[in-house]
Parts: C-alpha cells; structure tokens; sequence
C-alpha cells in the first residue's frame, strides 16, 4: 500500500485536521468527535442540512460545507458510515430553530446510524427530516432488498437542498426539494482499478489488466459485472443508457450532466467521457444546460468514472445557479 | 450457572482477543462481497468495549452487556453498529429482568437480541446476513432449555448451530446489507457478519464452559 | 494500461472537445490547432495573458482560461510542449491591442517553441513579453544548465498575472507582476507511483512497493533521488524545508501555501500533508494567510504531492483575491 | 554524387520509415532519463514531413528538406521540434546556395545544422544532447572532404562518427535537457536525441550508397 499517511489509524483525524487548518474563515471543525461544521452555524432561522457516511469519498461530504450547501458533515472511518454520536452533535450544532434535514445515502449502515441520530435528536426536541438518495441504476431496485446505492445524485442534492435552506425556506419545502432531487436524478459508475482501504493495507479486489468492472458503488465493491476493458465512448454508452432510460428522459428535456471521477482518473479522461456522453444526449435531442466534471464523489484512488444525470426544470436551475461558498464547490461568491 | 461474578469482564477480554485475532479474515470476507471493513469495524468496537468495562463501576452481568451496546453503537459504524449495538442492548435488557442466569435466561435473552437485530435490519433468516448465524442459535438454545440442559451445553449447541448457520450463508444469494448491490455474485461467499456473529457466540460458550469446568 | 480513451492519436482532442462541450459559455476551443481561447476575446486594451505546455497536467492550463486568468491556452500532446503555431494562433486570438504576455515553464522545449513563436507574433506587430517560471527547488540551478523546471508556481503565476491583466494594466506591470510570483514562489515535488503516457502504453518508470521518488517534476520524469517510502510527515519535512530555506522565508512573514495533487493521491491525503506544512510553518513563525489544496498541475495518474510557496505582499495577496472565472479556479463571481 | 533528383523524397520515405521502426527504442531511451516521449515526437513528425514532401511540386533537395524544417516545428514540439527544425532550415538554405551537391557542399549544409542546434539549444558537446552525435559527424565530413572523398564514403564516415559520438553520451552528465534534471542519475543512459540522430545521418547515407552502387 503506497499512500501518504502516517498512522493508518489516524488517516481519518489527521486529513480532518488538515481541512480545519486550511479553511479556517469556511468551517470549523471537531477532530476528536469527528464533524465539520460551517464557520457561522447554527444559522438562525434556517433549516440546518447536515449529511454524512464513510470517509474515503472526498471532497463529499466535508468539502461541501459552507454557505449554500451543507451545514455539517459527519466522516466516519474509510467506506464505513459514522456513527449516531457524530450525526447527533452536528444536528445540534446546526439547529438554528428551525428544524434539520439529514441527507443519507442509502447504505444499510448509513440509514441504520441515522436513523438512531434522530431519534435521539428528536427526544432532545430538533425537528429532523430524513432524505434518502438511492440513484443508482446499476442496482436492481425492490421492495424485499436493500435498494438501490446512493452515489453521484447525493452531491447534486447537497447542492441543491442547501441553496434553498440558505433561501431560509421551511423544513418541510427543505426536505421536499431534497426528494425531488433524487425522484430526478440517476447515476452509474464503472472502475478500471480497485482501491486499498488503509486499515486493509491491500485493494479491495483485483482486476487483470484487460478487465473492468461495471456498475460500482463508491466503496471499492467489485459492480454488477466484470467485462474485458473497452473503449471510453462503449464505456459511457453502457453507463449513459441505462440513466437515460430509468429516468425516462424524453426529447426536449433538459439536464444537469456530471461526469465524475473516481480519484485516481485523470481530468483529461473525464472530459472524453463527457464528449461522449454529450454525444448521446444531442442524439437523443436532449440538452445539457448545467454540467460539472471532475472529483466530486470518489472511492479513495480508484480509477473510472461514473455519469449523474439530473432533470432539471427552472426551480432545479435556479437553485442550483444559487452562490455557493465550499472547498470544492464555489462560485456567485 | 449460578455465579456471574466477572463473567461480564472476562467476556469483554475474551471477544476483544478473538475479534483482534480474526480481523484480518472478517475483513477478507467482507472485500469479497461488501467493502473490506467489518474485521476493523469489529475490532475497534471490541477494543473500545474492553476499555469503558474495566473503568466501569458496575460490573453485572447486564451492566457490562450494556455497557458493550452503547459502546458499539459509538464507536462501530457501519451496519454493524447498530445491528450488534441493539443486539447487546435487548439481551442486557433481558438479563437484567432476571435475578438467576440459568438456560432459558440465556434463551432469552438472545432471542431479544436477534429480534433487536431484525426490527433494525429488517432482515429475515435466507438474506446472507448475520441473522443466518444468529437465529439457528437462538433455536438451539430454545431446544436445550427445553430438554434441561446445563447453560454450558446449551451455548456449546448455540455456537455450533451458529456455525452451520454461518456456513450457509456461502450458497445465499444477499438481498440485505453491502452484499445484495453485488446480486448474482454474492454467491459463493460467506457472510462477514455471520462469521464475526459465529465468533462471537462460540467465545462465549467456551468461556462458560471454562468456568463451569473450574 | 488502463485508461477511458479511445485512440491513443485522438486523446488530446478528444479531451479537447470535451472540454469545449462543458464551458460553452466560458471558452472556445479549436480542437485541430489545439488553443483553448477565453470566449469573449480578445479583449480589447487588455493584455493578453497566453501560457501552455504539454498536455497532461489538467487542469493546467486550460482549465485556467477564464476571466481574470488566461485568455488563452495551447495544450501540446501529452508532456510534449506545443509548437510555434499553436502559440502564434492563441498570441494573435486574445491581442486585444495592448500586447501579451506568455507564460512559459522552464523547460526547454516549451523555452524554444515559445521563443519561435514570439519572434513569429512580433513580425506580426504584437507586442510581446515571455516570462519564464522556474520554481522547483529540487533542481539545482546554474548558468550552464537548463536550470529549474517550473511546476506548481505557475498555476499561482497565471491567477495573478491574469488578475491583474483583467484591471487593464499595462504590458510591462502585467509582465513585472508575473516576474514578481516566479521571484517569491518556490516548490518540490515526489511521487508514490509513476505515470504511463497513452502513447507509450506503460508507466514511464518503475518503482517497488516500497519505494518513492522526491524531487519530481510533472512529466513523469523519475526524481532526485529514489528513497525507501516515509511517512506523510516525514515526506513533507522532505519537501518543506528545502522551498522554505530556498525562498530565505523569515519568522512574521505571510504566505500562500499551495499543496498539489499529482492526480493519482486522494484529497484525504493532501488535507494530512497540508496538515503537517501548516504545522511546520507555524513552527517557524510564518503565517499562511491563503491556501489551495487539490490537483491543480497534475502528472496523468501519478500518485504524490507538491508543495509550493509563495511570499504574499499585499499587491499579491489582493491579486489572489481578484475574482476569478475558469473551469478548474473560481471565486468572486 | 551528380544527380539529386528525387533525392529529397527518398530521404523523407527512409526516414520516416526508420523513425517509425525505431519509435518504441527513443521512447524507451527518453522514459529513462526524460519523459518518455521523443520516439512519439519524432514519429509524428516525420510522418507529418512526408505527407507535405509527397504533395509539393518542388522537389528539389533544398525544397524538400526546406518543408521537412518547416513541418519538424509546427508538429513535432517539445525540445526536438525546434531543434531538428532548426537543424533542417539551415541545412536547406546551405544547400540552395550551391547548384552542385559535393561531399564539400554535405559538409558545409550539416555543418550549417549544427550551428543552427546550437544556437537554439546553447548547448556544446559533453553536454549529453544530440550536439554529441552531429558534432562528430560534421568533422567526419570535413575530414572527409579534405580527403576528397565520395559523397557516399563521406556520409558513411559522417555516420560512423554519429554512432560514436551517440555512445559517448551514455556516461556523460546532462546538463542540458531533460535529462539534467536527473544530474548523477542521468549517467549511464544513452541520449534518446543523440540517438536519432545518429539514425538520421545513418539512413541518408545507406541510401545515398545505395544510388551511387545503382
Ligand atoms: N439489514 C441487515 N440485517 C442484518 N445484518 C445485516 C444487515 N445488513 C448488513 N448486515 C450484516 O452486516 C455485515 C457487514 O457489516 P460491516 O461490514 O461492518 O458494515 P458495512 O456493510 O456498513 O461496511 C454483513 O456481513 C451482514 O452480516
Ligand atoms: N539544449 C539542447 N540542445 C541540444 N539538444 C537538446 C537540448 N535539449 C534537449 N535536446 C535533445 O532533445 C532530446 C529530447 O527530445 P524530446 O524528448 O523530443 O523533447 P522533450 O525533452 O521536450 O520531451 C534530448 O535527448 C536531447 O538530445
Ligand atoms: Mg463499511
Ligand atoms: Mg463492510
Ligand atoms: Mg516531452
Ligand atoms: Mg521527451
């Protein structure tokens, strides 16, 4: 394992240490008790969005808090979800009166340590809504399983859902914006390479040379499938189809395209992935009229890419124009 | 078995010792099929464990269980937390209602333990989970209580019965937790959570029947 | 190799494409003649400010191009610096009348190409000055040798250069105030893994589990020295020492701290490098009054870190600041 | 040799060829001590060169070699691009200037290349470049011509000494170039440029073999 770390068990506190130390006027944070929470929280009057899961994804969720986007964020250890402690101490810290929407990707560990954090906060008297994001097409979706993962959609719906709480909206529209992100939004990834959780010290799982792995989550798992590697436009119109058709997008509509990295793909590749995918969406006589590529929402070093299709309409738009102020996300400000 | 005075410890010790030792392999298991961290997940619960019980006042039997529930839920994570934080905190709750400590208190209070983990999981025996190793168990402890069999003998039957369970889950195609995103491909492989559950009930039985042997 | 491509001939234009796709509103690109030109130039009675090199290092530079930072980028293939044409093109695209200004990284293949084209731009009437960036303090510098390369001071050498192009200053203050950055910058780099070039298929060099190279640059190029593999802290001491000695940095001074990625090394590992630089600086009494952490001048997928420094003034702070528009830096608008 | 007609084109089909065998060897040779690339560039280029040689009307031997100069630098880049470009340029304007083509008016035009590469690259030899393998050659040719020698035994000692001169690089220092960014480390690598070079003299000359034998 090659990787810039000291103590691999302190990867977690010492990377937090580095965030507080570089954005001192954005967010502060608790290295100890693990959250990171926007410099002026509690905002009063304003809904507090707070979301959370295993480290390892950086910049999510730590690198989007600030004005306009999530209030706190809680990093557990690597690809494990934090624990109810850490979600607990955020919704507090973030409560400005008017209640806190929890933004949980849908990993059983995630809902299940959420779901505990509000109960427990709910006792202590905050109002708290819970958002699951699931918007990933490469999982079959059903009422007996799991359900689908949330991957890529979980950074549009930050996005979006902070610029309306930060609009000073009520809890209950707050909430309602988050899930009409996700009800618009779907995703697929694939990867080239694995990735090595530190604690494990080896990658996840291996990859001959030739293959790749289609229909990942952002935790190292293997995906649906392992093919032998094909070209970039094939990749993406293995990955692009899919999201087009479940989310039943029609001639004329309009998109928000994201086009993320794993980490450990260049930017260069990216934008060959977004050629292509911007290829399809001509083809099929929809437009692109927001786009975002790069980094975003990562599994360690890995390499591949996964595509986020959101439909937008003039309120998505607008809020998603909205100025945001974070460490990976910034611009009206 | 009558006296549980410092069994609560001397179980901390003891799974502490067997989660450190497997580590490794639960976190095998889980890069196959999930993402390579239940064997850390585990062992930082356990170690955590360890420490709050020996500064702990309280030493019961049920303290100690309870103690262990609130530590796992804090310092775990991931499905494992919650789903084995619950677990610990209803079979605390069970023991405590009980002043004796004999097999069908045991029955018991595993029992509350796997219902704990399924009202949380919402997962039922067939899933490829930790439910596979955890329920065949509590059935073993029923039988033996039943039959009037010694606490030692009971839990011997519960871990072996956890084993065959644990080994079943290989077979299982997942349909709950990390494993179920993989469909097809979590054939083949054996659960995580249903080892580290085997793990933790056979340390158990062979602590008691140390003790009853002493 | 593993890579999202399609022909390895096709990846720089193809890149291109993609990048002309997601920032209409931003830039344009001539994929065939490879510049990436700012959309609304030339400005007229603004500098220019043009700079390039190999492609590779993305976001440098095109993702630079933007207001407030350059009008225009001439990316060459992959680590091979671009030819005259390009330069001449771009040089020609952004004269808004009031001459340009090239930014040239200390290598000597960019050094003569640029130097063609800039006797090429000023036998068509413009105005033109070069500034050289050589900021890597892992070369040992001398009046006989190719000298320092230039790395991470050139992404800080385009911000400020082009910020104070946008306030309609002259040709000479434009061109002072890059001299300026390249004066008080300083950097060093190290790599975990190497990278492979599409075109040679396999990495550029090798290197065992438990080795590292220190005093890379951004081409792949093996370093220094090769060393067995260090903890985070101690790799950082490596590279932090020799750019404070360098830059004669003294107790109560300011600066702006820049950790890069090389493109392959999470963002959680460059947040603990950060973490052990600001405590070093501390240490010394220096105070780091801005900082950027991310991949900003990459080498492909190469796994590693720069660190660079640059002593801020308040002329420079203040430039930092101006409002920025590109795809990869963005602030104050 | 007399007759140079079509002179110009063969060269540019041989060496485009040889360029294109030998890719994968510069490449190698530049991933050592630079970045991996000149093998590429130089394939690229030469490619490039006889595209624009095989459509121009001029096919005199100044006119050909005129465009491969213009070519090498609007499509080779990096430091190669203007270097060769350079090299070709002047060599071409030496050429035009003398009706007759002598093994005088070869030494002359390759001599004319080298100063054009050195004042591009203020590099002199020893210092690990491509100078170390031109250098040589144009004595060879001077010496040659004082010998009143053929143009082909000229050129083919020209060659010699190119290969010579490219050997010599392997323990030098750079100090120009990529590679001086290696120091120590750059010793005991051969010179990827010194080493096309040497191909280039190498192949113009076993042809111009070839047609005073024909
Ligand atoms: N819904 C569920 N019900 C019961 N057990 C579950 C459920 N989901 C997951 N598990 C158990 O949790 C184990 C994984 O634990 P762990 O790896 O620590 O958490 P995570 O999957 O969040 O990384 C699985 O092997 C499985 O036995
Ligand atoms: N200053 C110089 N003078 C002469 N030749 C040089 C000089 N710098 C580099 N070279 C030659 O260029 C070669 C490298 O060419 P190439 O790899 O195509 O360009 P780059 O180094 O920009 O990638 C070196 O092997 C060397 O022979
Ligand atoms: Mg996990
Ligand atoms: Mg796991
Ligand atoms: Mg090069
Ligand atoms: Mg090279």
């Amino acid at each position: 394992m090659k990787k810039l770390i000291n103590k691999v068990d302190d990867v977690v506190r010492e990377s937090l240490e580095g965030v507080a130390a570089a954005h001192p006027g954005l967010l502060r944070v608790d290295p100890d008790l693990k959250v990171v929470i926007r410099a002026d929280a509690p905002v009063s009057g304003k809904v507090g969005v707070v979301s959370g899961g295993g480290s390892g994804h950086e910049p999510l969720h730590g690198g989007f808090v600030g004005m306009g986007m999530l209030d706190a964020a809680c990093p557990g250890e690597v690809f494990t979800s934090p624990v109810p402690d850490q979600m607990l101490a955020a919704t507090k810290a973030v409560d400005g009166g008017a209640g806190v929407v929890h933004i949980v990707k849908n990993y059983t560990g995630d809902i299940m340590n959420f779901e505990l954090a509000a109960e427990l906060a709910q006792a202590e008297g905050i109002d708290v809504r819970s958002i699951v994001i699931n918007d990933d097409v490469a999982v079959q979706d059903s009422l007996y399983t799991a359900g689908r993962r949330g991957v890529g959609g979980t950074v549009l719906a930050e996005k979006i859902t902070g610029a309306l709480a930060e609009r000073k909206a009520g809890l209950d529209d707050v909430a309602a914006i988050c899930a009409k992100v996700n009800d618009n939004v779907r995703s697929m990834g694939m990867a080239l390479t694995s990735c090595t959780v530190p604690a494990a010290g080896k990658p996840t799982f291996d990859l001959a040379e030739d293959e790749m792995e289609i229909g990942i989550g952002i935790h190292g798992e293997p995906g649906r499938h392992r093919l032998p590697i094909a070209s970039a436009d094939e990749i993406v119109d293995m990955l692009a189809n899919p999201v087009i058709d479940d989310l039943g997008l029609k001639q004329g509509e309009q998109v928000l395209a994201f086009v993320n990295g794993m980490g450990g793909t260049p930017l260069m590749e990216l934008y060959i992935v977004y050629r292509r995918l911007d290829e399809i969406l001509r083809g099929k006589g929809i437009t692109i009229t927001r786009s975002l590529v790069g980094n975003y929402i990562t599994s360690l070093e890995m390499a591949g890419t996964s595509i986020t299709l959101l439909r937008l309409d003039d309120e998505l738009a607008d809020l998603w124009d909205a100025p945001v102020h974070t460490a990976a996300l910034r611009w009206g400000v | 078995m009558g006296n549980t005075d410092g069994l609560g410890l001397a179980i901390a010790e003891r799974v502490q010792a067997v989660m450190a030792e497997h580590a490794a392999e639960l976190t095998q298991l889980d890069s196959a099929i999930g993402d390579g961290d239940h064997g850390t997940n585990m062992n930082r619960g356990f170690t955590a464990v360890l420490a709050k019980v020996q500064e702990q006042p309280d030493q019961s039997l049920a303290a100690v269980i309870k103690t262990a529930a609130m530590t796992l839920i804090s310092t775990v994570g991931g499905a494992a937390g919650p789903l084995y934080g619950t677990a610990f905190l209803r079979a605390s709750t069970a023991l405590a209602a009980s002043p004796e400590v004999g097999t069908a208190e045991v029955a018991t209070a595993v029992k509350a333990a796997l219902e704990g983990v399924q009202q949380r999981g919402k997962a039922t025996t067939g899933e490829k989970t930790m439910v596979d190793a955890i329920a065949p168990a509590v059935d073993a402890l029923n039988a033996a209580a039943e039959a009037g069999a010694s606490v030692a003998d009971a839990l011997d039957q519960a871990a072996e019965a956890a084993r065959q369970g644990m080994e079943a889950t290989i077979p299982m195609l997942a349909t709950k937790g990390r494993a179920s995103y993989l469909g097809e491909r979590s054939i083949g492989h054996q659960d995580p959570g249903a080892t580290s559950s085997y793990y933790i009930l056979r340390t158990i039985a062979d602590l008691v029947r140390e003790r009853a042997n002493a």
